[in-house]
């Protein structure tokens, strides 16, 4: 089956930025993204899980983001813009895509 | 003091507080016990719609109080205001920076709706009266506290703070527990007794079971923040977290006599200048200032103050209004 | 008239509209507030084995009536008729493609369920008794208006349609709603008045006050569809929202009537004609016709056509079926 | 005879069992209906923390009878010995290898809580009183069946066990079931007949209503363990499945005799000698015996040793402890 | 250690759909694969979120596959089948696994 | 935008062993990972779906643990003491991280 390249952008974030984070990807044009849940993890700031959380505000979440590579600078800048200052990861993986037209 | 000891007693030996220790117990012993996240979340949605109804109910049942405004306007000056005392406290008490206490601070100027649900029930279980718009200065209570923390902090001139936007302004006034509070008062106020009946069998009378399985889970969270982040528990920064709900009470206490609420309209105060929020200042916190420490303020509103308030701190708030009314 | 009037206002003031209106708003202004979807989805599970179950009762207390296997009938008849009415009312009213009103129009020959609940509970706050079996009724309602849709689609020559296929059947006849539904009704049929004795305190008395929780999310879930999807609402497909519910319901007046239903019984069956499914439908659609859109029959039959029936159409419904039965 | 008959009939068509069918009728027909996992969780935290605390209250009313150290030495006793047996009778009656013959036997060592609360809910529709401490009992035979489990494999010399380790021992004593059973028993004994009126429009009335959804979401999740675990369930191992339980309540039966307890204690023994485990065992025999086959002592425990006791054995347990007792 | 090269297809498909995409994954021969909750996303459809959703029925799910790389080109044919005419998105990746024989 | 290479693992592994494996990364110094929730899958040991537990102790989790290329064969020892014996998956990609210092 014929296969484009594209790249695969996966943050992983503080919930409550969540839809501070989607608003800059949408003005940065990036339209296309999922969020998954996390359950719990464990990094710099110490680990956590969601079982220890009184509600949702403080938990994590994972927006995952398949961009055509000649996107992907413009859309990292928009998303470290966010990011920056609050907990999380990023990181970046190839990826192929089967409908180019779509990313 | 005898009074309040054996107030104290029963108030220990509640099943709500018993729940509440159960579940402190086996988070500490790291038993597996969990509640889950929805049901948590259901079981503080059935809360606040029951607490905010019951209340609107009594209001329309005894006519709006004069002293409703003024019990507002006194709730959101409380709430702009502990944060300063707070802030104050925590720079003599403690080493904490700027930042830090301040974050700290703005939980302490809001408050923890459960331990207000749980003063009313034991209110109600001690047949003592209070005023139903007590449910409006809760919700009044939540907000202002957030903008005066972060005063504090530009105050310090860092640039630090990531501040207000219009956004964050919008969540904090329209969060989710703000509204419902507010809107199920409403509810409440617009129908009346006739409304309560229809639905009391479901938001009054279940309620003090639904509270127990609710604190239970309260205990394991508050159990595992404290597991987790007694590290950040220097004793000055544990001293605060019983210290500032007396200086909290007290100032609630002056406030409510001012009022002239009665006797349970004044503990209900006393309870809420005590209690610290640990849902909706730790949300706008993690936002407007990313760089506080989350672990040093959830532990000590949830693992500390909470515990304190809910144990101690409650009966001790009842027998004082009592004392100072006569009621 | 006055009657007419005074019957809306009293329902507009239940706790239980004004629960679904606090949602309404708060999503609409763009609270984070929100019901756990694993807990909305167990209030729907009380709500329809509380509503089957008590139909069930309801037919072992009073007997089998000569006209319950009219009335089923009846039903899958008005639920595969309706969509061919709903469909020309598209064609005349819309620009809509006939993918798209197809898909539409069999949202409106099946029910929601919620809607029946909520008759249920204006007529039992009235006093008002109607057939047990009419839960039986809302169960057989719920799929036939799909395979018309079907065929609407079909008959118009587009290869668009994925169709039917026996797995689809299968979800369709089994889905979880009709099964607990009719389930939860044999139950009570087989245990009678003494089961419903054994658990009333568990699916009585809490009833209503459920349902404000649920209808609090409804709103919440309906404002959101209106904030995301208003954009396919142009003003004739808005009309139709309006206009369909009132065409269904004399429909399922005229039904009624034929049938020698009692008073609730008619009032109920306009309900079911008037009111839009938005969970077995357009899940069904997704599989069958995935190329209609979902934003546009998910917006209008919850966004639009719900919150009417909720709020207008029920006491209307209810008063024209009292006026002409002299009930 | 004629009285067991007539009592199985009456068990047989209560709103319990009979939810618990439709759960199962809906899965083997691979309807879509399921009830959340959260949503299941919440329910059994519920009945647990009902169950534990009405048994404590009962014990603060009726004083701590003497023979409660000497039940819960019993308890003990038959979870660590019935594995025995129920390893000798698998080695008899199927071929399965050592290794997942212990696995299976642990399951039918320790308990089904929900087999008792079901059990509790038949003795009391019957007026048949019980001991309270029976709760306690149950508790107590949860885990001992794991250690003899794992005994039985070491003797096998095989190197298939990773055995049991500190925390693995830490997770089992402090497994959530446990700790809620016990710790809302405690609770029911230290607040006592007074805690219990405050809560009784909770854990009491609604009671029977939450059985029934949480036995339908059991019916559900036994009818999807049967149809894809059925593969396991060669002729010995399903016989085994309904005689084991046979042998584990006489058993119960024999030591409930010994103690002198009560009608309703000895048929509760009885209920659980013959009920198996199927959430604290599995998980421990994941973590210690991950070769054993999962969906063996799954389908075995779950979809046939637990609907035959809901269904037949109850009555059963119920008629003998009767008649052996003239109670 | 020891590793073999495979390749990992995400496909984020419509919860609706998910029966009938493993089926046709069983059917093609492909038995392993690992099914993902998804919170929300954003697309040509549009945005949703699970929030915002009456019932499951409408939200959305990840399947995620790992294959060895020969058996790659069977699977994609018969998971776009399904997913073809629905709203979703298919991504490769290589991928190394230790157990080779598994897959 | 800068970026620097590292390494992905995926663990696909029982619930009841979550713990044990945090504990044997955190014991291998590897102190950074999230983990994510899974529905349902299927693989040598049949399939099974969160709807057909009746707790979440038999269910399945994913870890994912970003890590700096040489410190990976270390992680995959630690990690495979503990999955060794279980049902579960491991896989590995490459991917690139921002801020290398992290990992
Ligand atoms: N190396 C890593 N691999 C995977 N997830 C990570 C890693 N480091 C951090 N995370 C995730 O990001 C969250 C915040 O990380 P940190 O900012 O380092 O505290 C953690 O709770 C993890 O969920
Ligand atoms: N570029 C993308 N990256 C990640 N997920 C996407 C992307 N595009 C679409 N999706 C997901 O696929 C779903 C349907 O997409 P679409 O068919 O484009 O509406 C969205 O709701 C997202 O969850
Ligand atoms: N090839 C695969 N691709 C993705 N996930 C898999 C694969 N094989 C197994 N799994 C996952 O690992 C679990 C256990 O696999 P197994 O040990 O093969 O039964 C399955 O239930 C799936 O969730
Ligand atoms: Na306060
Ligand atoms: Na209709
Ligand atoms: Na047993």
């Amino acid at each position: 089956m014929q296969t484009h390249k594209a790249k695969r952008v996966a943050i992983i974030i503080e919930a409550v930025m969540e839809s501070r984070l989607t608003k800059a990807l949408n003005d940065a044009g990036v339209t296309g993204y999922t969020i998954l849940p996390v359950l719990g993890g464990s990094g710099r700031s110490g680990s956590w899980n969601r079982a220890g959380q009184v509600s949702r505000a403080s938990g994590m979440v994972q927006v995952v983001c398949i961009i055509r590579p000649d996107r992907l600078d413009k859309m990292l800048e928009a998303a470290f813009a966010v990011v920056e200052r609050h907990i999380g990861v990023v990181s970046i993986q190839d990826c192929e895509v089967v409908r180019a037209e779509r990313f | 003091m005898d009074q309040l000891l054996s107030l104290a007693a029963e108030n220990l030996i509640s099943p709500i507080i018993l729940s509440f220790v159960l579940g402190l117990l086996a988070s500490l012993f790291r038993s597996d016990l969990s509640v889950p996240e929805a049901a948590a979340k259901a079981l503080s949605i059935y809360l606040l719609f029951a607490i905010g109804f019951k209340g609107g109910v009594s209001v329309a049942d005894h006519g709006i109080d004069g002293r409703l405004g003024a019990a507002l306007l006194a709730g959101i000056i409380l709430s702009a205001g502990l944060p300063m005392v707070a802030f104050g406290l925590l720079r003599v008490m403690t080493r904490l920076e700027r930042l830090d206490a301040a974050a700290v601070a703005a939980h302490y100027g809001s408050i923890s709706i459960v331990t207000f649900v749980a003063g009313t029930s034991v209110l109600e279980s001690q047949g003592i009266g209070s005023e139903g718009y007590m449910v409006a200065v809760a919700a009044a209570m939540e907000a202002p506290a957030i903008l005066s923390a972060l005063w504090l902090v530009a105050r310090g001139g860092g640039s630090d703070a990531r501040g207000m936007d219009s956004a964050l302004l919008r969540e904090i006034m329209l969060n989710g527990s703000i509204v419902l509070l507010v809107g199920s008062f409403l509810i409440g106020m617009i129908t009346g007794p006739e409304g309560l009946a229809e639905i009391s069998s479901f938001i009054v009378s279940p309620f003090k079971g639904v509270l127990c399985i609710f604190l239970l889970d309260m205990g394991l969270v508050a159990g595992r923040g404290l597991r987790e982040g007694s590290g950040v528990l220097r004793p000055g920064v544990l001293a605060f977290g019983v210290v500032m709900p007396l200086v909290g009470s007290t100032i609630g206490l002056g406030t409510g006599l001012l009022l002239g609420l009665s006797t349970g309209g004044i503990a209900l105060l006393m309870t809420l200048s005590a209690s610290a929020s640990y849902i909706a200042v730790p949300a706008a916190m993690r936002v407007a200032l990313p760089e506080a420490n989350p672990s040093l303020y959830l532990t000590l509103s949830l693992g500390v103050t909470f515990p304190f308030n809910l144990t101690l701190g409650l009966p001790l708030y009842v027998a004082v209004a009592q004392a100072l009314t006569g009621g």
